[in-house]
């Protein structure tokens, strides 16, 4: 698989975990691709650390709804609120997070690990950004994935325990990357879906902790 | 974002099985889903479990004979009551002397909050109210606790299994917005519950509500129901 | 004093306790007769329990605010909201009475000790109210005052210590009757204002608990 | 209810003193009292301890040269900072490890909780979030409590001397409206400081914010401040 193919074939795997009404909350990078790959008359609720309830499009310059300095995202560009969504104060809005009212986060990982734990907010002695709301959605979510390429520079990223600190400990139920899915089990990882252009024992080699492959094991290409 | 299924109420009221957990928003019925209410009563559901601020009224703000939940306690229809004040419903004394009716008060704020924590994931509330009460004996009290000198209960978190909201107006994906002291705990309600109702006097397009003014989002909304227009 | 003017009088001392501004929530009975005695430019923000940062006058049938299904007080009559006043959640409501944010409460008792625990709220074996918000409200305002008849068919409800269910511990700062004011102390109960038609020995003789008279004893009519 | 003092974004700076914790409203400075930040750089307002979601922006929307509370920073007026994310602002990483910062974070719906509990009386926030994380480690932290077999960290309230709100239309009465997103940590922070000053963009007449649509209560706002239309 082309590098330039692999973001958008795990969106794309990614988008299969939605239902219409979904209450989902994208990480950035990767997991922003996904509405792009949703089956038709699946509608999403986005929701936005920043206080809205179902977040819309980022408006350009000129669109009607453009208003950098009232309406942004967590990155702090323009955007805007969706058809029917509405805006919220961030004592409400992260009740809603930690309360399982939102379904799904997808998210990236600098390190996940057979108990599900998750790092992916800080390399001690590099520059400090902060979790943010990273926390609060890892523990919070129902549904927590990860969504990442299953190496960095060759280097597994699938361990038996993580070694950096934590954004929140078994949190994660799913590691979609673009070798295969993982759920995270009592039993650990169990691979239920392979990558055709990848074998069992070529994803083992690049996991760092054991895999146990499902008896009904499925392509992630159907 | 999808649209909410519309109930009439009495499909709503079939929803809620004998023996469920309800919370109903309100304040002496004020702001309370009395159409689901009435349909409850002609379906006769039993053993219900009640979370509510009071009981509702014996008699309507004009002179109507019941007025909301109260109606569900008079026809025997209940269990238990948890709730902040009942002196308006004398029926709820007297059942629960008469051994049929468990009634668990709590300080109105502690009933806000320990909903609010439930719908919000939190462990617990801290709260300096209650302590030296009969609080302090509820079921909801885990025990006293000393932080910085002071002294406060350590309260549960209090989940149901329906919340049946009373709004003024919901638009199609759920939004909805209360008039005047409508919103009392509808708004903590709506996240502390397996399903939500909200009950509404007027189901208005998407839009006519103010993305800034939504009092209760749609995402915690998972069915409409129509009521009577007051 | 004709026991007609007694509750009046009350009222009158209490509203002496006001400044312009002042955020306070009004018990039932005698505590509402207060704002009829305010000086001249000092206006309340009369916090409801309900859901209105400051309440309005009660409005009769016809009135243009007149609305019995959507704006009542906490008896459940109709009520309104006061001119720049606002409508609240009962959390939200609630946050702000606990948090410190109500000035002043005013509320009738059943007993009150020297302590300034209060019991206004059940009698054991007699018909069962429930505390509504009054816990919260002698918890969390600034400034508890217990308004009320120095006594009950004559006997004393100041007490050494409470014998009902309380309402809330060492909450009560003030407690103003026809008799006298007394100051709620770490040394028990002072006497700082007389009403002059009664003698010290009398207030004493009415009062279950001691009490020690200021050294700048003043009247209560001044 | 009485009017509240509209005050110079200077005036309002200048109540600061030297040393004091301050609240800022805002995330990346939308919705943060920016004209007053802009009067406590002038001044020079030294050892601020700041309270916010975030350090603002180096850069405005606009390519403004900073955008609120960055400038504190980068003019070395502040000493502690306690926020969720501040890799917005690479100067509080620079300035920590040169060690004349103090950078103490916390999880975004734990810093609004924490903030919420003192202005609501709370003793405490239990929240699951942080658990097996560095916050154990927090100075805000009290410790791991096991509630019901899930583990819970116990956080301590934050207060703080001012709260700065950055508001998009108050009226003279104080009663304040956000638009779109400047809402976030707003709201809370209206209720946990000693001193409450609304920085809007409007101030409007009494009653133009409908009743049922006021975000932060009038009784919350000492001061108002009428900063940039932008």
């Amino acid at each position: 698989m082309e590098k330039s193919e692999i973001k958008a074939f795990i969106a794309k795997r990614c988008a299969k975990e939605l239902k219409n009404g979904d209450v989902v909350n994208l990480g950035i990078g990767l997991p922003t691709m996904i509405p792009a790959y949703l089956p038709e008359g699946v509608e999403l609720i986005i929701h936005a650390e920043l206080g809205i309830v179902s977040a819309g499009t980022s408006p350009k310059e000129g669109d009607p709804n453009y208003d950098p300095y009232h309406v942004v995202d967590a990155g702090g560009s323009p955007s805007s609120v969706a058809y029917g969504g509405g805006f919220i104060d961030s004592a409400s809005n992260f009740g809603l997070i930690r309360g399982g009212h939102v379904d799904a986060c997808f998210l990236g990982a600098l390190e996940v690990d057979q108990e599900g734990n998750l790092a992916n907010w800080i390399i001690p002695g590099k520059k400090m950004p902060g979790m943010g709301g990273a926390m609060d959605l890892c523990v919070g979510a129902r549904n927590c994935i990860v969504c990442m390429e299953h190496t960095a520079k060759g280097n597994p990223k699938i361990l038996e325990k993580c070694r950096l600190p934590l954004t929140a400990s078994h949190c994660v139920k799913k590691i979609i990357t673009e070798m295969c899915v993982l759920e995270v089990t009592e039993n650990g990882l169990v691979m239920t879906e392979i990558n055709p252009e990848f074998t069992v024992d070529q994803v083992k080699a690049a996991t760092a902790a054991p895999i146990t492959v499902a008896e009904n094991l499925k392509s992630m290409i159907d | 974002m999808a649209k909410k299924p519309v109930l009439t109420a009495a499909e709503a009221a079939k929803m809620i099985p004998d023996g469920a957990t309800v919370m109903f928003g309100g304040f002496l019925a004020c702001g309370q889903a009395r159409a689901i209410v009435k349909e409850l009563v002609k379906l006769g559901t039993k053993d219900l479990t009640l979370i509510a601020n009071d009981c509702g009224r014996a008699v309507g703000p004009k002179g109507e004979e019941f007025f909301g939940i109260a109606e569900l306690i008079h026809n025997h229809q209940v269990k238990r009551v948890i709730a902040t004040h009942v002196g308006m419903t004398p029926e709820v004394g007297q059942q629960n002397t008469e051994g049929t009716l468990e009634v668990n008060l709590l300080p109105q704020g502690t009933l806000a909050e320990c909903i609010r924590a439930d719908g919000a994931g939190l462990g617990g509330v801290l709260t300096p109210v209650g302590v030296d009460t009969m609080i302090e004996d509820s079921p909801f009290c885990r025990g006293k606790r000393t932080i910085d000198g002071k002294e406060y209960l350590e309260m549960a978190p209090i989940h149901a299994d329906f919340a049946l909201l009373g709004t003024y107006k919901c638009d199609e994906f759920g939004n909805c917005w209360y008039k005047g002291t409508m919103r009392n705990f509808n708004t903590v309600m709506a996240t502390a519950a397996d399903t939500v109702i909200a009950e509404c006097e007027y189901i208005v397009p998407v839009g006519e509500i103010e993305p800034e003014n939504v009092h209760t989002y749609g995402m915690c909304v998972d069915y409409i129901v129509e009521g009577e227009k007051m």
